[in-house]
This record gives C-alpha cells, sequence and structure tokens, in this order.
C-alpha cells in the first residue's frame, strides 16, 4: 500500500512536471513567436511606407522644380526676346 | 470501499511529502531545468517554433491572441514530448527519492 | 491575401506616424534639401533646363503657356532622377526611423 501510494505520487508529480514545463514553453515559445511577427510586419511596413514616402517626396520636389524651371526659362526667353 | 477516503488522505499525504522534498532541495528546478534542456536538444523547441509560426501565419496576426496561441500549441507541444525524455525524467525523480532516507 | 486589409490598416497608420515624426524632427525639410542640392549636383538641373529651352525653341515662345512646359518636362524631370539619388534618400530615411525609438 506504501509503494503503491508512493509510485502513484511520484507518478503525478511527474505528469505535472510535463504539463507545467511544456506549459511554460509553450507559453514563452508563443509570446516570442507574436512579438517577433509583429515586429517583422512593422519592419516591413517601414521599409513599404519608407519607400512611398521618398517616391512622393521626389515626385513633389520634381514638380516643384519642373515649375521653378519652366518659369524662370520663359522669363529669359522673353527677356532675351524683347532685347532683340 | 470503507478505507477509501483514508487512502485519498494519505494519498494526498504523500503527494505533499514527497513535493515538499523535490522543492526544498532544490531538485524540482534542476529536473524542470534538466527537462527544458532535453526538449531543446531533442529538437521539440524548433519543431513547436515551427508550429507555432505556422498557426500564426494561418489565422493572422490581428486575429490571434498570445492565449489562443498557447491553447492551440500546447496539446501538440504534450503529445511531442519524445518517451525517451518522459523516461529519463521519471527515472531522475525515482532516484531521487531512493536517496532521501525518510521516504 | 487574408491579411492584405490589414496590411493597408498598418501601412496607413505607419505612414501617418512617419510623416509626422518627419514633419516634427524636420527631417522632411532637411531631406526636401538635400534632394534639391544633389539634383543640382548631379546635373539634373542643368538637363533638365537645357530641354526646357529645347522644347521652348521648338514649340516657339509665342505658342507656349508655363502650364504647357510643366506638362511637357515634368515626366523626362522624373524619369532624369539617378536611381543613387533615390537610393540615398532611402537610407536616409531608414537611418533617420532606426533612431526614433517609438515608432
Amino acid at each position: 500500500e506504501y509503494e503503491r501510494s508512493k509510485n502513484d505520487s511520484i507518478q503525478d508529480i511527474f505528469h505535472e512536471m510535463i504539463d507545467e514545463t511544456v506549459h511554460d514553453q509553450c507559453r514563452d515559445l508563443s509570446l516570442r513567436q507574436m512579438r517577433d511577427v509583429k515586429e517583422s510586419l512593422k519592419n516591413e511596413s517601414i521599409e513599404r511606407v519608407g519607400t512611398s514616402l521618398i517616391v512622393d517626396l521626389v515626385d513633389d520636389c520634381v514638380s516643384k522644380e519642373c515649375q521653378a524651371i519652366s518659369h524662370k526659362t520663359l522669363q529669359e526667353e522673353e527677356t532675351l526676346r524683347d532685347l532683340k | 470501499m470503507a478505507d477509501y477516503p483514508d487512502r485519498k488522505v494519505r494519498d494526498a499525504q504523500m503527494r505533499a511529502t514527497i513535493n515538499q522534498k523535490l522543492v526544498e532541495t532544490g531538485e524540482k528546478e534542476r529536473l524542470k531545468e534538466l527537462l527544458r534542456t532535453k526538449l531543446i536538444e531533442c529538437g521539440w523547441r524548433d519543431q513547436l517554433k515551427a508550429y507555432c509560426k505556422e498557426v500564426v501565419r494561418q489565422k493572422g496576426l490581428e486575429h490571434i491572441t498570445v492565449d489562443d496561441l498557447v491553447a492551440e500549441i500546447t496539446p501538440k507541444g504534450r503529445a511531442l514530448v519524445p518517451d525517451s525524455v518522459k523516461k529519463e525524467l521519471l527515472q531522475r525523480i525515482r532516484t531521487f527519492l531512493a536517496q532521501q532516507s525518510n521516504i
């Protein structure tokens, strides 16, 4: 009876230890995985957004420069024509 | 049948005694640490990590919480613990208790 | 595919955050200034100015408005921006964002 009780207790503690460790490990893996995926999605988003912001910045700057160059060129050409 | 409640009480006492011994001596933590190490060594953690990734990929990050993920992977985690690791742990518990004089 | 709308929402939020950061810190203005300088240094401005003159000469001063000229030279202006300049700006924005702790 004593040995049976001891054996059952050992089995219970053994299963409990496995369960606790598996659960802890699963929680740790889940937390890490969620964090890693979030981080990776954030980085991908930053890269896409950064690229698109630069495209817009270049477009905006080119538009403004083209307007300025057009204005200036026309003015210069008109001055030249008037001088002639 | 009559002694059933007594047996339950005795079993609970026995469990408490063994558990106390394991905790007091720090053996429980050592065994858990051994288990963690074995689970890494045998590739269990990597397998489960891959499954974890797959679950997040399938469900989508926005539609899953950490608790959902834990609930999803834990049964698989339990099933994947190799028998050799379980046997070693059980053997270690038995060996430890055999060395204790008053159990 | 499942997370495509989530990605759009995430990108829109990210864009608003990054844009605010760029404006608040004055980095957007610095990037614009850097771009203007680079466009002058690499000869883009001179090339475009020469093309502009060429268009005026071809169409005739009397037959062209500023808007026509802008419409004519802008696509060329876009095409002429060297990839190296775009790459440098992209690198600058990456470095800037990496330095921001709360994005």
